[in-house]
C-alpha cells in the first residue's frame, strides 16, 4: 500500500472513527500511526536548501534591473504595511466584514506578478488586497473600497474580498473558495483563444485545492492545453484547520502528476524563486499554452480573516516561519548583492509609510456611496 | 421548422455572426449534441468553435464565466438542465454577482441552455423543472420559449445580450413544428409577453411544456362552453413581462397559471402574487395554479402522466376560475 | 438563553440521546464553529462524534447522505448555506429524492445547518437567503427558527425527523437571547405555526431575521395608530402550516409578508399565493411583501441596510395594507 | 514537463483552440501531437498478459468452491441475456426512458461483488441491472421494475437506473454521473463508524472521475481511512466521448496517487483477476479502513443507452475487443481447469435463458401501480 509521498517531519496524524466504536460514551481522538501525513514546510530544511542556492541567486539578482528589483522589493513593503494599517483601522471598527491579511505571502504575489508581461490575467481569492495593488490599482482605491466609501475601486459595492480592474487586467477577488480556479481556467482559455501568447496566474490557498473544482479545472487545462498557472498558495492553514488535517498527501505539487502537468514546489519566502518558477512555467504556457501547478509554501502570520483568534497554533510556530521572513530575506540578498544599502530600505519604508496613510486619510474624506448605487450594475445594457 | 431546428439556427447564425462565440458542453461537438440540438455545428465550425467537454458540469460553467469575462460569449450547453445544480455555484455566485460585485466592470456575456423539465420517463434525477430555483437570483435572465419562432428569437438574443441568461428548453418538444422567419436579424427581445391566442373571459399564463396545452385547453372550452380564454406566454420568465399579464387579467379578471415546475415557492406562485398586487380590484376568483405534484417525478409511465399538468387539469382549472 | 446556546444545546443532547448522531463541517471541531454553534462538542464528544471536514462541500455533503443511507444520523454544518450551493445536486438530487425512488426503502435521516442570509457587510457571495431555493423540491422539510426556544426546540425535531431536513440559522441573530425550557423531551414539532403577537387588525407573516423586526414594526404601528398587528411565524416553510397563516388572515383582513431572501419566486409569494387560494373573499387588500432588493448584496454598510427589509419598510407596509 | 505515464498505443491526440485562432472561417481540428493521451485498452496487450497468468489463474481456480465458480458463470450469463433481452423489448416499446445496458463489463460486477461478505454493501451508477441482480434482487424484480410495474423492485418509481435494494445491501441505481462516489463514501464511513469491518464497492465509470466529487471524495476516503473500494468500470467512453478526448491522462489507477491511496489496474475482461484486485482491496479495507482505487478496463459492447446509434466508434473496434469476451475467456479457463464441461455450459444458458423468459413473464402480467403511489414514498414518517 502507496504511503504518502515526501513531506518530511511527521506532525499531525489524520485520526477519525475508530472502528470500535459501539460504546454509548464518547471516544476521545485515536491516533492511526499509519498514516503519514506529514508538515508541509520544515522551516530548517526551507533554510538550508535556502542557503544552498543563495549563490545562484545573487548572481541572478545582479543581473536583473536595478528598478525592477526595487519595485519589487517596494511592493512586498507596501503590502506588508497596508494590511497592517488594515488590521488597525479595522479594529477601529472602519472596516465592516470579512477582512483577510496577506502578511507574511508578500514574496508569492510579488514574485509571481512581476514576471508577467502586458495582456496577461490575474485573479485569486478574497485574501486580494495585495495582489490588487501590484495590479496596479492604488492602494487608496483598495482602502477606500475596504471602508465601502464611493470611490472604493468597485465603488464600495465588493468590500475586501472583491477588488477588480477590468483596465489593470485584475480579475478578482472571489469569495467562494476555490471558485476562482474555474473563472481562471476560462480566463486563459480566452487568452488563447483569441491567439495570443498570453497566461493568467489564478491563485488560491491550499484548502482550495480540496474542492472538485480544482480537479476538473486542472483536467481541462492540461486536455486543452490553456495557459493557465495555478499557483497554490500553501501557507499552511485553511482558518483553524491544517493541511495535515485536511488533505491526504503532503505535497500538493504532486498531485500535477495526476493530470500529466508540470508541477513544481516552490519556497514561497524566497520571492526570486518564486519569480523563477513562475517564469518557467510562463514559458511553457506561451510556447504552446501548457498549464502549470505551482505549491508556493508560505506561512499566514495573521489569523486567517481579522475575526480569528488562532488558538489552533502557537507562538512558537508563528516565530519559527516568520525567521524566514520573505521581506528580510530579499533584503539580505539586495544587500549582499550590493543593489541596495540600509538607507535605500529605510527610503522604500517611508515611501510604502506614505502612501499608507495617504489612502488612509483618502478613504476618510471620501463619501459612502449614494443609496441610488443599490440599484445599478445589476444588470449590463 | 421544428423547436430542434430553430434553436440550431440561431446557434449556427450566431457562431457566422460573432467569432467570440463559442459553444461548450457534453456531447455537443462530435456527437452532435445528445438531443441534437448542435446537429452539423462542429462539422461546420471546428474544435474552436464548438467544444466536447469532460462530464465535469462545475468545470466548464465556471471556464465559460472565465471567458466571459474575458470577452468571449459562451454558450454553455447542459445536457440537461438537472446537470445543471452541479454548476449551480458557478452560475448564482459567480455569474450573476460578477458585474454587480466588480462595480460594473465585469459583466458576464454567457447563455446556459439545455433542456428543462420532464422527458418521458426518465425519473426523478432527470426530471426537474429548474426555473424557479434559477429566477429567485438577481443578475439572471431566464427565457423559456414554447414555439419553433420564439425559441430563435429569443436565443438569438439571449447569445447578444451582455448579461448570464438561463435559456431553458423543453425536450418533448424539440420535435414541435412552426413557422420562423427566415430572416438573420429576426430577434425576439427578452422581457415581452406574447400573447399566443386572444381570449376575453379568462386568461391562462403558460410557459415552455404548459403553452400547447394551455392552447388545446383553451379550444375545448370554447367549444364545449362557449367562454373565449386568452393565454399568455411570458416566454421570458426574468424580466417578467407582468404589464401585459395584467392588462390581460384586467380584461378577463380570472387567471390560471400553468407550470411544468413544483409549485412551493414557484414562478406560478410570483406571478399570481404579482398579479394581486396590480390587479387586486380585477380579480373575480383566486387564481388558479396547475404544477407538477409535490414528489419526486416517478419513472412508472402512468404516475408520470399523473404527476404532470395536463390539457384535463388545465380544463378544469378554468373551469373552476369560471365557475363552470 | 442565546440562539447560539439553544443550538449548541439541541446538538449537544441530541449528541448524547443517540449515537448514531455526528456532526460534520468545515471548522466545527477544534476551532468550535466558525460561528461556535458546535462550541465545546468537540471537546466533549472527540474525533468521532464531531468531525472537521475539508473545504469540500459537495463532498461531505455526498458523505452524510450515504452515512444516512446507513443508518447514521449526520448534522451536516454549512459554515454558510452560501456554500452549500456548492453541495446543492447532493441534497436535491440525492437525499431529498432517495426515499421516493428507492421506492420507499432508503430514507435519509440528516440535518443540514447553518447561518442563511446577510451578516453585516459580507458581500454578495456571503449573504444569500436561500430558502426558496431548496423550498421549491419535494422531499426536503425547511425550517427557519427566530428565537432561542424555537432554534433548540425544531432542532431537536429535525435531528430525529427521518427525512432530510433544511435548517437555516441567521448569523446576525445568534446572540439573541429568549428563554429556553430546561428540557431534555422539549421539541417543537415542524409544521406549526407559532403567533409570535397577537393582534386584530393586520398580520405580518416573518420568519427568521424579520421576526424581529415584525414585532418591533408592529409596538410601533400599535403605539402610533392604535392598530393592532399579529405576528406570524411559520417556523417550518415546509411542510408550511397554511392555515395558521389563514386563519389569522381572515381575522385581520390584511397580510404583510416580510422576508430576508429576494422576492422572485420567494417563499413570500407561496405564501401570498396560498393565502388568496384559502382566503380570497377575506382580504381587503393586496397582500404587501417585503423582500431583499433585486440586487446581489452591496458591501458598503448603507447600500447593505438600503437593501435589507427593516422596522420602517414593515411599518410602511403594514399602513398601506392598512390604509393609515 | 512531464508526459502522461503509461499507456500504450496513441490513439486520440487531444486538440483543441488553435493558437492561431482568429480566422473568421472554421477552423479544423488540429493535432497536438505535443499531447499523449494514449489507447487505455490495448487488446492485444491485454491478451498477453492475460496469458502470462494464466497458469496461476488455473491454479486459483482450482482452489476455488465449485458452487462458487459455478454461481459465478451463472451471474455473468443471466447478466449477459437478461441485458439482450432488455434491449428487445425495450424496442417493442416495454421499458421507458433510458436504459443502459452491461453487455461486456460482466466480469467487473461479478468478479468483484462475489468476493463480498455479509454486510458489504455496492452502489453504482444508472448502468445498474446486473449489479442489482447479482446483489440478490430477483430477475422478475428487475424486469418489471423496467417496465415501471407495481412489482418492480422500487414499485415503478425508480426505473432503469434506480435499482434499490435494503435488504440485499444494494444502495442503488443512481443517475447523476459521479453523484454516487460520495454517497458510497458515506456509506463506508457508517461502516467503519458502526465499528464493523465491512467495506463498500463504489461502481463509476472512467468518465465520472471527472467530476470534482471524485477528488473529493477520495481525499476524505483516505484522509480518514474510509473502507471504500472504488471500482472505476473503464470502458473507454462516457457517451460518445473516448477517455482520450475528455481526459489528460491514461492510467486513472495513477491518480490514486495524488491522494496517497492504493491504486490497481486491472483487466476486467478476466473475472479472476477482476476478483483477486477486490480480495486484496477488501483485505486493506477490513483491516483499518484502508480504500483503494480500482481501474478495471473493459469494454461497453452495446451504445450508451438505448438510444444511442453509436457512431462514434466502428465494427472493427467492437470486435476487437470481443476478441476477449468475459464470458468465453472465463468458460475457456473452467474448462480448462476441468471444473466445468461444455454441458454444462449450455445447462447454465438454459437456466439463466428460463430465468429472463419467467422475468418478461412476470412483468408482462404485473400491474401498473395505482395512482395513489404518487404521493406516496415523498416523506418517511
Ligand atoms: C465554498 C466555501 N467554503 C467555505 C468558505 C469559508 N472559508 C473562507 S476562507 C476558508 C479557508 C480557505 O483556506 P485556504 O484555501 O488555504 O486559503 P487561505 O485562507 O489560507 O489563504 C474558508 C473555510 C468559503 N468562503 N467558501
Ligand atoms: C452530472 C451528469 N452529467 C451528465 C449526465 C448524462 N450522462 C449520463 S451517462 C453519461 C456518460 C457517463 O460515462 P461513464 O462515467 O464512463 O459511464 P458509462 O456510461 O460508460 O458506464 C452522461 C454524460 C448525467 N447523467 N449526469
Ligand atoms: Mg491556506
Ligand atoms: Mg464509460
Amino acid at each position: 500500500m502507496p504511503k504518502t509521498a515526501a513531506g518530511r517531519k511527521t506532525e499531525t496524524k489524520s485520526a477519525k472513527l475508530s472502528a470500535n466504536g459501539n460504546n454509548k460514551t464518547a471516544s476521545k481522538p485515536e491516533p492511526d500511526n499509519d498514516s503519514a501525513v506529514t508538515d508541509v514546510y520544515d522551516v530548517e530544511q526551507a533554510q538550508a536548501e535556502y542557503v544552498k542556492r543563495r549563490k545562484s541567486q545573487l548572481t541572478a539578482i545582479k543581473k536583473l534591473d536595478k528598478d525592477l528589483l526595487g519595485e519589487m522589493l517596494y511592493q512586498m513593503i507596501l503590502g506588508r504595511l497596508f494590511e497592517r494599517k488594515c488590521a488597525e483601522v479595522y479594529r477601529m471598527g472602519k472596516i465592516g466584514g470579512f477582512c483577510h491579511l496577506y502578511i507574511g505571502q508578500e514574496a508569492i504575489a510579488v514574485g509571481s506578478m512581476m514576471a508577467l508581461k502586458e495582456g496577461d490575467y490575474v485573479l485569486t481569492s478574497y485574501r486580494d488586497h495585495v495582489q490588487a495593488m501590484i495590479a496596479g490599482i492604488t492602494p487608496e482605491a483598495v482602502m477606500a473600497e475596504l471602508y465601502g466609501k464611493a470611490t472604493g475601486n468597485v465603488g464600495g459595492k465588493g468590500g475586501s474580498m472583491h477588488m477588480f480592474s477590468k483596465e489593470k487586467g485584475f480579475f478578482g477577488g472571489h469569495g467562494i473558495v476555490g471558485g476562482q480556479i474555474g473563472v481562471g481556467t476560462g480566463m486563459a482559455y480566452a487568452q488563447k483563444y483569441k491567439g495570443t501568447d498570453n497566461v493568467t496566474l489564478c491563485f488560491f490557498g491550499e484548502a482550495a485545492v480540496n474542492q472538485g473544482l480544482f480537479h476538473e479545472s486542472l483536467n481541462m487545462a492540461q486536455l486543452w492545453k490553456i495557459p493557465c498557472i495555478y499557483i497554490c498558495e500553501n501557507n499552511k492553514y485553511g482558518m483553524g484547520t491544517s493541511q495535515a488535517r485536511a488533505m491526504s498527501i503532503a505535497n500538493i505539487a504532486k498531485k500535477a502528476e495526476g493530470y500529466g502537468m508540470a508541477g513544481e514546489f516552490v519556497d514561497g519566502m524566497d520571492v526570486m524563486a518564486v519569480r523563477e518558477a513562475t517564469l518557467r512555467a510562463i514559458e511553457r504556457a506561451r510556447k504552446d499554452g501548457s498549464p502549470t501547478l505551482l505549491e508556493v509554501r508560505a506561512y499566514r502570520y495573521m489569523g486567517h480573516s481579522m475575526s480569528d483568534p488562532g488558538k489552533y497554533r502557537t507562538t512558537e510556530e508563528i516565530k519559527k516561519y516568520q525567521q524566514r521572513d520573505p521581506i528580510a530575506l530579499f533584503q539580505d540578498s539586495l544587500k549582499e548583492a550590493k543593489v541596495f544599502t540600509d538607507q535605500d530600505f529605510e527610503d522604500f519604508n517611508a515611501k510604502a509609510a506614505a502612501a499608507v496613510e495617504a489612502a488612509v486619510k483618502f478613504a476618510d474624506e471620501s463619501p459612502f456611496p449614494d443609496e441610488s448605487e443599490l440599484m445599478t450594475d445589476v444588470f449590463a445594457e | 421548422m421544428t423547436i430542434r431546428d430553430a434553436l440550431n439556427a440561431a446557434l449556427r447564425e450566431e457562431l457566422i455572426r460573432d467569432e467570440n462565440v463559442f459553444i461548450i458542453g457534453e456531447e455537443v461537438a462530435e456527437y452532435d449534441g445528445a438531443y441534437k440540438v448542435t446537429r452539423g455545428l462542429w462539422k461546420e465550425f471546428g474544435d474552436k468553435r464548438v467544444v466536447d467537454s469532460p462530464i465535469t458540469e462545475l468545470g466548464f460553467a465556471g471556464l465559460g464565466v472565465g471567458a466571459a469575462m474575458a470577452g468571449l460569449r459562451p454558450v454553455v450547453e447542459f445536457m440537461t438542465w438537472n446537470f445543471s445544480i452541479l454548476a449551480a455555484d458557478q452560475i448564482i455566485n459567480h455569474a450573476a454577482k460578477m458585474y454587480y460585485m466588480s462595480g460594473g466592470q465585469f459583466n458576464i456575456p454567457i447563455v446556459f441552455r439545455g433542456p428543462n423539465g420532464s422527458a418521458y420517463q426518465v425519473s426523478s434525477q432527470h426530471s426537474q423543472a429548474l426555473e424557479a430555483f434559477y429566477a429567485n437570483f438577481p443578475g439572471l435572465k431566464v427565457v423559456m420559449p414554447s414555439t419553433a419562432a420564439d425559441a430563435k428569437g429569443l436565443l438569438k438574443s439571449a447569445i447578444r445580450d451582455d448579461n448570464p441568461v438561463i435559456f431553458l428548453e423543453q425536450e418533448t418538444m424539440y420535435g414541435m413544428k412552426g413557422e420562423v422567419p427566415d430572416d438573420e436579424d429576426f430577434t425576439i427581445p427578452l422581457g415581452v409577453a406574447d400573447i399566443k391566442r386572444e381570449g376575453a373571459d379568462c386568461t391562462i399564463v403558460a410557459r415552455s411544456f404548459t403553452v400547447p396545452q394551455a392552447l388545446k385547453a383553451a379550444e375545448q372550452i370554447q367549444a364545449e362552453f362557449g367562454v373565449s380564454v386568452e393565454v399568455v406566454d411570458p416566454r421570458t420568465i426574468k424580466p417578467l413581462d407582468i404589464e401585459t399579464i395584467v392588462n390581460s387579467v384586467k380584461k378577463t379578471n380570472r387567471l390560471v397559471i400553468a407550470e411544468e415546475s413544483h409549485a412551493f415557492a414557484s414562478v406560478g406562485a410570483e406571478i399570481s402574487h404579482q398579479v394581486m398586487e396590480h390587479a387586486f380590484d380585477y380579480l373575480d376568483a383566486p387564481v388558479k395554479r396547475i404544477s407538477t405534484a409535490e414528489a419526486p417525478m416517478p419513472y412508472a409511465r402512468n404516475l408520470e402522466v399523473a404527476a404532470l399538468p395536463s390539457v384535463e387539469k388545465i380544463v378544469a382549472a378554468v373551469r373552476e376560475v369560471c365557475y363552470l
